[in-house]
Protein backbone atom coordinates (compact mmCIF):
# COMPACT_ATOMS: atom_id res chain seq x y z
CA UNK A 1 0.00 0.00 0.00
CA UNK A 2 3.04 2.06 0.94
CA UNK A 3 4.35 1.43 -2.62
CA UNK A 4 1.19 2.76 -4.48
CA UNK A 5 0.90 5.83 -2.57
CA UNK A 6 4.54 6.20 -3.64
CA UNK A 7 4.02 5.50 -7.08
CA UNK A 8 0.70 8.06 -7.19
CA UNK A 9 3.10 10.84 -5.97
CA UNK A 10 5.64 9.54 -8.36
CA UNK A 11 3.30 10.05 -11.56
CA UNK A 12 2.09 13.58 -10.75
CA UNK A 13 5.51 14.45 -10.08
CA UNK A 14 6.72 13.57 -13.27
CA UNK A 15 3.68 14.97 -15.16
CA UNK A 16 4.31 18.44 -13.23
CA UNK A 17 7.89 18.28 -14.21
CA UNK A 18 7.65 17.23 -17.57
CA UNK A 19 5.17 20.98 -17.80
CA UNK A 20 8.62 22.73 -16.21
CA UNK A 21 10.89 21.24 -18.94
CA UNK A 22 8.91 22.65 -21.93
CA UNK A 23 8.97 25.81 -19.72
CA UNK A 24 12.56 25.46 -19.45
CA UNK A 25 13.05 24.85 -23.43
CA UNK A 26 10.59 27.49 -24.32
CA UNK A 27 12.69 30.13 -22.44
CA UNK A 28 16.17 28.53 -24.23
CA UNK A 29 14.49 29.38 -27.71
CA UNK A 30 12.88 32.61 -26.86
CA UNK A 31 16.15 33.79 -25.64
CA UNK A 32 18.20 32.70 -28.82
CA UNK A 33 15.38 34.56 -30.95
CA UNK A 34 15.56 37.54 -28.91
CA UNK A 35 19.55 37.16 -29.31
CA UNK A 36 19.26 36.78 -33.03
CA UNK A 37 16.91 39.49 -33.79
CA UNK A 38 18.79 42.12 -31.48
CA UNK A 39 22.05 41.47 -33.45
CA UNK A 40 20.08 41.71 -36.55
CA UNK A 41 18.65 44.69 -35.08
CA UNK A 42 22.02 46.51 -34.73
CA UNK A 43 23.40 45.31 -38.05
CA UNK A 44 20.37 47.10 -39.98
CA UNK A 45 20.99 50.15 -37.97
CA UNK A 46 23.79 52.09 -39.57
CA UNK A 47 21.81 52.34 -42.94
CA UNK A 48 19.19 53.91 -40.80
CA UNK A 49 20.94 56.14 -39.53
CA UNK A 50 17.88 57.83 -37.13
CA UNK A 51 15.66 54.72 -36.77
CA UNK A 52 18.56 52.71 -35.76
CA UNK A 53 18.81 54.25 -32.51
CA UNK A 54 16.02 52.69 -30.38
CA UNK A 55 17.29 49.03 -30.87
CA UNK A 56 20.87 50.49 -29.86
CA UNK A 57 19.53 51.91 -26.99
CA UNK A 58 17.65 49.18 -25.58
CA UNK A 59 20.87 46.89 -25.72
CA UNK A 60 22.57 49.20 -23.98
CA UNK A 61 20.29 49.09 -21.22
CA UNK A 62 20.07 45.38 -20.62
CA UNK A 63 24.17 45.37 -20.32
CA UNK B 1 -23.73 -35.87 -30.09
CA UNK B 2 -23.78 -34.22 -33.62
CA UNK B 3 -22.90 -30.95 -34.84
CA UNK B 4 -25.21 -28.33 -35.09
CA UNK B 5 -24.39 -26.44 -37.52
CA UNK B 6 -27.65 -23.58 -37.26
CA UNK B 7 -26.26 -22.84 -33.83
CA UNK B 8 -21.96 -22.80 -34.80
CA UNK B 9 -23.40 -20.40 -37.45
CA UNK B 10 -25.36 -18.44 -34.99
CA UNK B 11 -22.85 -18.10 -32.58
CA UNK B 12 -20.49 -17.13 -35.41
CA UNK B 13 -22.81 -14.49 -36.41
CA UNK B 14 -23.34 -12.93 -33.13
CA UNK B 15 -19.36 -13.47 -32.16
CA UNK B 16 -18.63 -10.95 -34.96
CA UNK B 17 -21.73 -8.66 -34.75
CA UNK B 18 -22.81 -8.24 -30.46
CA UNK B 19 -23.31 -10.30 -28.28
CA UNK B 20 -19.42 -10.91 -27.57
CA UNK B 21 -18.89 -7.37 -27.94
CA UNK B 22 -21.14 -6.88 -25.11
CA UNK B 23 -19.43 -9.50 -23.08
CA UNK B 24 -15.92 -7.92 -23.78
CA UNK B 25 -17.23 -4.29 -23.22
CA UNK B 26 -18.30 -5.39 -19.80
CA UNK B 27 -15.38 -6.93 -18.55
CA UNK B 28 -13.11 -3.68 -20.04
CA UNK B 29 -15.25 -1.72 -17.88
CA UNK B 30 -14.45 -3.97 -15.13
CA UNK B 31 -10.75 -3.53 -15.60
CA UNK B 32 -11.44 0.07 -15.82
CA UNK B 33 -12.89 0.31 -12.37
CA UNK B 34 -9.28 -0.78 -11.01
CA UNK B 35 -7.97 1.80 -9.38
CA UNK B 36 -4.95 1.80 -9.31
CA UNK B 37 -5.39 0.60 -13.47
CA UNK B 38 -3.65 -2.71 -14.24
CA UNK B 39 -1.80 -1.74 -17.03
CA UNK B 40 -0.31 -5.48 -18.04
CA UNK B 41 -4.34 -6.35 -17.86
CA UNK B 42 -5.86 -3.68 -20.14
CA UNK B 43 -2.57 -4.29 -22.78
CA UNK B 44 -3.51 -8.29 -22.65
CA UNK B 45 -7.17 -7.04 -23.37
CA UNK B 46 -6.28 -4.55 -26.30
CA UNK B 47 -3.89 -7.27 -27.13
CA UNK B 48 -6.76 -9.64 -27.78
CA UNK B 49 -10.17 -7.73 -28.15
CA UNK B 50 -11.18 -4.57 -30.37
CA UNK B 51 -11.23 -1.43 -28.30
CA UNK B 52 -14.97 -0.41 -27.66
CA UNK B 53 -14.79 2.84 -29.29
CA UNK B 54 -16.02 4.97 -26.47
CA UNK B 55 -13.41 3.34 -23.88
CA UNK B 56 -10.70 3.70 -26.95
CA UNK B 57 -9.15 7.28 -26.11
CA UNK B 58 -8.87 6.86 -22.86
CA UNK B 59 -7.84 3.34 -22.73
CA UNK B 60 -4.62 4.70 -25.31
CA UNK B 61 -4.06 7.30 -23.13
CA UNK B 62 -3.57 5.19 -19.69
CA UNK B 63 -1.33 2.75 -21.76
CA UNK B 64 0.90 5.54 -23.82
CA UNK B 65 1.49 7.01 -20.04
CA UNK B 66 -0.83 10.31 -20.80
CA UNK B 67 -2.61 9.30 -18.01
CA UNK B 68 -1.19 7.61 -14.90
CA UNK B 69 -2.28 4.55 -13.43
CA UNK B 70 -4.10 6.30 -10.64
CA UNK B 71 -7.78 7.46 -11.55
CA UNK B 72 -7.94 10.13 -8.86
CA UNK B 73 -4.51 11.44 -10.25
CA UNK B 74 -6.28 11.81 -13.61
CA UNK B 75 -8.09 14.97 -13.44
CA UNK B 76 -4.55 16.82 -11.89
CA UNK B 77 -2.53 15.17 -14.67
CA UNK B 78 -5.38 15.78 -17.25
CA UNK B 79 -4.65 19.51 -16.06
CA UNK B 80 -1.05 19.53 -16.05
CA UNK B 81 -1.11 18.08 -20.27
CA UNK B 82 -2.92 20.72 -20.87
CA UNK B 83 -1.53 23.45 -19.22
CA UNK B 84 1.75 22.43 -21.14
CA UNK B 85 -0.09 22.06 -24.59
CA UNK B 86 -1.28 26.02 -24.34
CA UNK B 87 2.23 26.86 -22.81
CA UNK B 88 4.18 25.76 -26.17
CA UNK B 89 0.94 26.69 -28.35
CA UNK B 90 1.68 29.92 -26.80
CA UNK B 91 5.32 30.22 -27.29
CA UNK B 92 5.21 29.40 -31.03
CA UNK B 93 2.58 31.96 -32.32
CA UNK B 94 5.14 34.70 -30.73
CA UNK B 95 7.85 33.19 -32.15
CA UNK B 96 5.94 33.31 -35.64
CA UNK B 97 6.24 29.77 -36.24
CA UNK B 98 2.53 29.05 -36.25
CA UNK B 99 -0.34 31.04 -36.79
CA UNK B 100 -4.10 30.69 -36.46
CA UNK B 101 -4.16 29.28 -40.46
CA UNK B 102 -1.56 27.24 -39.36
CA UNK B 103 -2.91 23.79 -40.09
CA UNK B 104 -3.20 21.87 -36.68
CA UNK B 105 -1.17 18.79 -38.05
CA UNK B 106 2.10 21.25 -38.55
CA UNK B 107 1.00 22.83 -35.37
CA UNK B 108 1.48 19.43 -33.85
CA UNK B 109 5.23 18.97 -35.65
CA UNK B 110 6.05 22.39 -34.46
CA UNK B 111 5.16 21.65 -30.62
CA UNK B 112 6.58 17.80 -31.25
CA UNK B 113 10.19 19.53 -32.64
CA UNK B 114 10.03 22.33 -29.93
CA UNK B 115 9.87 19.53 -27.01
CA UNK B 116 12.38 17.15 -28.93
CA UNK B 117 14.95 20.41 -29.28
CA UNK B 118 14.86 20.12 -32.57
CA UNK B 119 12.92 23.16 -33.84
CA UNK B 120 14.48 24.29 -37.00
CA UNK B 121 15.85 28.10 -36.71
CA UNK B 122 13.41 30.36 -38.89
CA UNK B 123 16.46 31.31 -41.02
CA UNK B 124 16.75 27.00 -42.16
CA UNK B 125 13.56 26.20 -42.40
CA UNK B 126 14.30 23.86 -44.81
CA UNK B 127 11.76 21.19 -46.44
CA UNK B 128 10.22 18.31 -43.81
CA UNK B 129 12.38 15.70 -44.04
CA UNK B 130 11.28 11.61 -44.47
CA UNK B 131 10.76 11.67 -39.96
CA UNK B 132 9.00 14.83 -40.20
CA UNK B 133 6.44 13.54 -43.07
CA UNK B 134 5.92 10.40 -41.12
CA UNK B 135 4.99 12.59 -38.26
CA UNK B 136 2.53 14.29 -40.66
CA UNK B 137 0.96 11.36 -41.49
CA UNK B 138 0.15 9.83 -38.25
CA UNK B 139 -1.02 13.25 -37.12
CA UNK B 140 -3.67 13.62 -39.75
CA UNK B 141 -4.83 10.00 -39.35
CA UNK B 142 -4.47 10.66 -35.05
CA UNK B 143 -7.00 13.95 -35.88
CA UNK B 144 -9.64 11.94 -37.62
CA UNK B 145 -9.86 9.62 -35.03
CA UNK B 146 -9.70 12.15 -32.02
CA UNK B 147 -11.54 15.07 -32.03
CA UNK B 148 -10.01 17.10 -28.78
CA UNK B 149 -6.58 18.99 -29.93
CA UNK B 150 -4.87 18.76 -26.36
CA UNK B 151 -5.55 14.78 -26.41
CA UNK B 152 -4.82 14.22 -30.23
CA UNK B 153 -1.54 16.46 -29.48
CA UNK B 154 -0.47 14.11 -26.61
CA UNK B 155 -1.63 10.96 -28.42
CA UNK B 156 0.54 11.79 -31.17
CA UNK B 157 3.59 12.42 -29.43
CA UNK B 158 3.41 9.76 -26.97
CA UNK B 159 2.68 6.99 -30.08
CA UNK B 160 5.62 8.32 -31.66
CA UNK B 161 7.52 8.20 -29.23
CA UNK B 162 6.78 4.83 -27.88
CA UNK B 163 6.84 3.46 -30.64
CA UNK B 164 10.24 4.72 -31.71
CA UNK B 165 11.54 3.37 -28.52
CA UNK B 166 10.22 0.25 -27.80
CA UNK B 167 10.11 -1.34 -31.96
CA UNK B 168 13.08 1.34 -33.43
CA UNK B 169 14.94 -1.49 -33.38
CA UNK B 170 12.65 -4.22 -34.71
CA UNK B 171 11.86 -2.26 -37.87
CA UNK B 172 14.62 -3.33 -40.02
CA UNK B 173 13.86 -6.62 -39.74
CA UNK B 174 10.49 -6.64 -40.68
CA UNK B 175 10.29 -6.82 -44.23
CA UNK B 176 12.11 -10.16 -43.68
CA UNK B 177 9.42 -11.11 -41.43
CA UNK B 178 6.41 -10.05 -44.16
CA UNK B 179 8.64 -12.26 -46.29
CA UNK B 180 8.81 -15.42 -44.10
CA UNK B 181 5.37 -15.31 -43.51
CA UNK B 182 4.31 -14.69 -47.21
CA UNK B 183 6.79 -17.82 -47.98
CA UNK B 184 4.25 -19.67 -45.07
CA UNK B 185 0.90 -18.49 -47.09
CA UNK B 186 1.18 -17.74 -50.88
CA UNK B 187 4.85 -18.88 -51.99
CA UNK B 188 3.58 -17.83 -55.26
CA UNK B 189 2.76 -14.24 -54.49
CA UNK B 190 5.95 -14.06 -53.06
CA UNK B 191 8.28 -15.50 -55.87
CA UNK B 192 6.40 -13.36 -58.89
CA UNK B 193 7.42 -10.36 -56.37
CA UNK B 194 10.63 -11.33 -56.36
CA UNK B 195 10.53 -12.15 -60.14
CA UNK B 196 9.52 -8.69 -60.93
CA UNK B 197 11.76 -7.18 -58.37
CA UNK B 198 9.08 -6.12 -56.90
CA UNK B 199 10.13 -6.76 -53.26
CA UNK B 200 12.55 -4.62 -51.96
CA UNK B 201 10.44 -1.71 -53.16
CA UNK B 202 7.35 -2.17 -51.13
CA UNK B 203 5.94 0.36 -49.17
CA UNK B 204 7.76 -0.62 -46.17
CA UNK B 205 7.79 3.12 -44.83
CA UNK B 206 3.88 4.01 -44.80
CA UNK B 207 3.38 0.08 -43.53
CA UNK B 208 6.20 -0.11 -40.73
CA UNK B 209 6.59 3.21 -39.92
CA UNK B 210 3.57 5.49 -40.29
CA UNK B 211 2.03 2.06 -39.34
CA UNK B 212 -0.70 2.47 -42.10
CA UNK B 213 -1.36 5.87 -41.42
CA UNK B 214 -2.41 7.30 -44.98
CA UNK B 215 -2.90 3.90 -46.18
CA UNK B 216 -6.41 2.50 -44.13
CA UNK B 217 -9.26 4.61 -43.32
CA UNK B 218 -8.95 5.46 -40.16
CA UNK B 219 -11.97 3.10 -38.50
CA UNK B 220 -9.47 0.59 -39.59
CA UNK B 221 -6.51 1.67 -38.72
CA UNK B 222 -7.56 2.37 -34.97
CA UNK B 223 -7.82 -1.03 -34.43
CA UNK B 224 -4.37 -2.17 -35.70
CA UNK B 225 -3.17 0.96 -33.51
CA UNK B 226 -5.11 -0.82 -30.83
CA UNK B 227 -2.44 -3.34 -31.02
CA UNK B 228 0.45 -1.33 -31.55
CA UNK B 229 -0.30 1.11 -28.19
CA UNK B 230 -0.98 -2.27 -26.14
CA UNK B 231 2.64 -3.67 -27.04
CA UNK B 232 2.77 -5.25 -30.65
CA UNK B 233 4.33 -4.12 -33.50
CA UNK B 234 4.38 -7.45 -35.17
CA UNK B 235 0.67 -6.61 -35.88
CA UNK B 236 2.06 -4.44 -38.72
CA UNK B 237 3.61 -7.62 -40.65
CA UNK B 238 0.61 -9.49 -40.88
CA UNK B 239 -1.49 -6.08 -41.95
CA UNK B 240 0.85 -6.18 -44.77
CA UNK B 241 0.58 -9.72 -45.25
CA UNK B 242 -3.28 -9.68 -45.31
CA UNK B 243 -2.95 -7.19 -47.66
CA UNK B 244 -1.02 -8.58 -49.84
CA UNK B 245 -3.00 -11.78 -49.85
CA UNK B 246 -5.97 -9.88 -50.21
CA UNK B 247 -4.86 -8.43 -53.62
CA UNK B 248 -3.23 -11.53 -54.71
CA UNK B 249 -5.05 -11.50 -57.63
CA UNK B 250 -4.35 -7.77 -58.74
CA UNK B 251 -0.69 -8.37 -58.17
CA UNK B 252 0.24 -11.54 -60.14
CA UNK B 253 -0.89 -9.55 -62.86
CA UNK B 254 1.28 -6.63 -62.46
CA UNK B 255 4.54 -6.94 -63.96
CA UNK B 256 6.37 -3.98 -62.94
CA UNK B 257 7.64 -3.18 -59.65
CA UNK B 258 6.44 0.63 -59.99
CA UNK B 259 2.71 -0.52 -61.09
CA UNK B 260 2.99 -2.98 -57.56
CA UNK B 261 4.12 -0.01 -55.51
CA UNK B 262 1.75 2.23 -56.85
CA UNK B 263 -1.35 0.24 -56.05
CA UNK B 264 -0.20 -0.46 -52.85
CA UNK B 265 0.72 2.88 -52.06
CA UNK B 266 -3.14 3.88 -53.14
CA UNK B 267 -5.00 0.14 -52.17
CA UNK B 268 -8.70 0.63 -52.64
CA UNK B 269 -10.24 1.45 -49.08
CA UNK B 270 -13.62 -0.74 -49.51
CA UNK B 271 -12.65 -3.98 -47.63
CA UNK B 272 -10.14 -2.91 -45.15
CA UNK B 273 -12.35 -3.87 -42.09
CA UNK B 274 -12.55 -7.12 -43.50
CA UNK B 275 -8.51 -6.95 -44.27
CA UNK B 276 -7.38 -5.88 -40.65
CA UNK B 277 -9.80 -8.39 -39.26
CA UNK B 278 -8.36 -11.44 -40.94
CA UNK B 279 -5.04 -9.94 -40.09
CA UNK B 280 -5.22 -10.30 -36.95
CA UNK B 281 -6.82 -13.58 -37.01
CA UNK B 282 -3.52 -14.41 -38.65
CA UNK B 283 -1.33 -12.86 -36.02
CA UNK B 284 -2.87 -15.00 -33.54
CA UNK B 285 -2.66 -18.01 -35.06
CA UNK B 286 0.96 -17.74 -35.51
CA UNK B 287 2.32 -15.67 -32.49
CA UNK B 288 -0.66 -17.06 -30.30
CA UNK B 289 -3.46 -15.49 -28.49
CA UNK B 290 -1.76 -13.73 -25.50
CA UNK B 291 -3.32 -14.71 -22.28
CA UNK B 292 -1.01 -12.77 -19.79
CA UNK B 293 1.57 -10.57 -20.32
CA UNK B 294 2.52 -10.03 -23.96
CA UNK C 1 4.09 7.09 8.62
CA UNK C 2 1.68 7.20 5.71
CA UNK C 3 1.29 10.81 6.42
CA UNK C 4 4.66 11.34 6.36
CA UNK C 5 5.51 10.31 3.10
CA UNK C 6 2.23 12.23 1.82
CA UNK C 7 3.21 15.38 3.15
CA UNK C 8 6.46 15.13 1.57
CA UNK C 9 4.93 14.37 -1.85
CA UNK C 10 2.53 16.82 -1.47
CA UNK C 11 6.11 19.35 -0.43
CA UNK C 12 7.49 17.97 -3.84
CA UNK C 13 4.84 18.67 -5.77
CA UNK C 14 4.10 21.80 -4.66
CA UNK C 15 8.32 22.67 -5.04
CA UNK C 16 7.56 21.36 -8.67
CA UNK C 17 4.96 23.68 -9.35
CA UNK C 18 6.46 26.71 -7.98
CA UNK C 19 9.72 25.95 -10.33
CA UNK C 20 7.11 25.98 -13.04
CA UNK C 21 5.39 29.04 -12.41
CA UNK C 22 9.05 31.10 -11.54
CA UNK C 23 9.88 29.70 -15.03
CA UNK C 24 6.51 30.45 -16.24
CA UNK C 25 7.27 34.14 -15.35
CA UNK C 26 10.37 34.25 -17.06
CA UNK C 27 9.05 33.13 -20.54
CA UNK C 28 6.01 35.51 -20.07
CA UNK C 29 8.54 38.52 -19.76
CA UNK C 30 10.44 37.44 -22.60
CA UNK C 31 7.51 36.82 -24.87
CA UNK C 32 6.40 40.37 -24.32
CA UNK C 33 9.73 41.55 -24.75
CA UNK C 34 9.89 39.77 -28.02
CA UNK C 35 6.22 41.13 -29.19
CA UNK C 36 7.73 44.82 -28.21
CA UNK C 37 10.61 43.94 -30.18
CA UNK C 38 8.95 42.28 -33.36
CA UNK C 39 6.48 45.57 -33.82
CA UNK C 40 9.72 47.92 -33.31
CA UNK C 41 11.36 45.92 -36.28
CA UNK C 42 8.16 46.20 -38.38
CA UNK C 43 7.65 49.92 -37.74
CA UNK C 44 11.33 50.90 -39.37
CA UNK C 45 11.01 48.46 -42.10
CA UNK C 46 8.98 51.18 -44.52
CA UNK C 47 12.05 53.64 -43.71
CA UNK C 48 14.75 50.98 -44.45
CA UNK C 49 13.18 49.84 -47.82
CA UNK C 50 14.77 46.41 -48.46
CA UNK C 51 16.51 45.81 -44.88
CA UNK C 52 13.83 45.94 -43.36
CA UNK C 53 11.98 42.86 -44.83
CA UNK C 54 13.80 40.15 -42.57
CA UNK C 55 11.49 40.42 -39.94
CA UNK C 56 8.50 40.30 -42.15
CA UNK C 57 10.08 37.66 -44.22
CA UNK C 58 10.35 35.45 -41.08
CA UNK C 59 6.58 35.74 -40.31
CA UNK C 60 6.01 34.50 -44.20
CA UNK C 61 8.68 31.77 -44.07
CA UNK C 62 7.34 29.74 -41.17
CA UNK C 63 3.69 29.20 -42.20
Amino acid sequence: FLEDVKSQAKAELQASDSRYQAQRKITQLLQTELLQLYSRVEMEAPTSAASGSPAGGRADARI
Amino acid sequence: MTEDPQRNFRSAYYEKVGFRGVEEKKSLEILLKDNPLDLEKLSTFSQRFPLPSMYRIHVWKVLLGILPPHSDSHALVAGYRRGQYQDIVEALEVMRYISSSTPSTHVYLRMFQLESQVLPRCSETSPPGDEDEDFLSISRAMKEIVEDAVDCYWLIKSFVSQFQTKFGDSLPHLPKSLEHYLSQEEPRLLSHLRAVGALPQLPYALWFRRCFAGCLPESSLQRVWDKVISGSCKILVFVALEILLSYKMVLMGVSRPDGVVRFLCNMPQENTDAIVTKAIDLWHKYCGTPVHAV
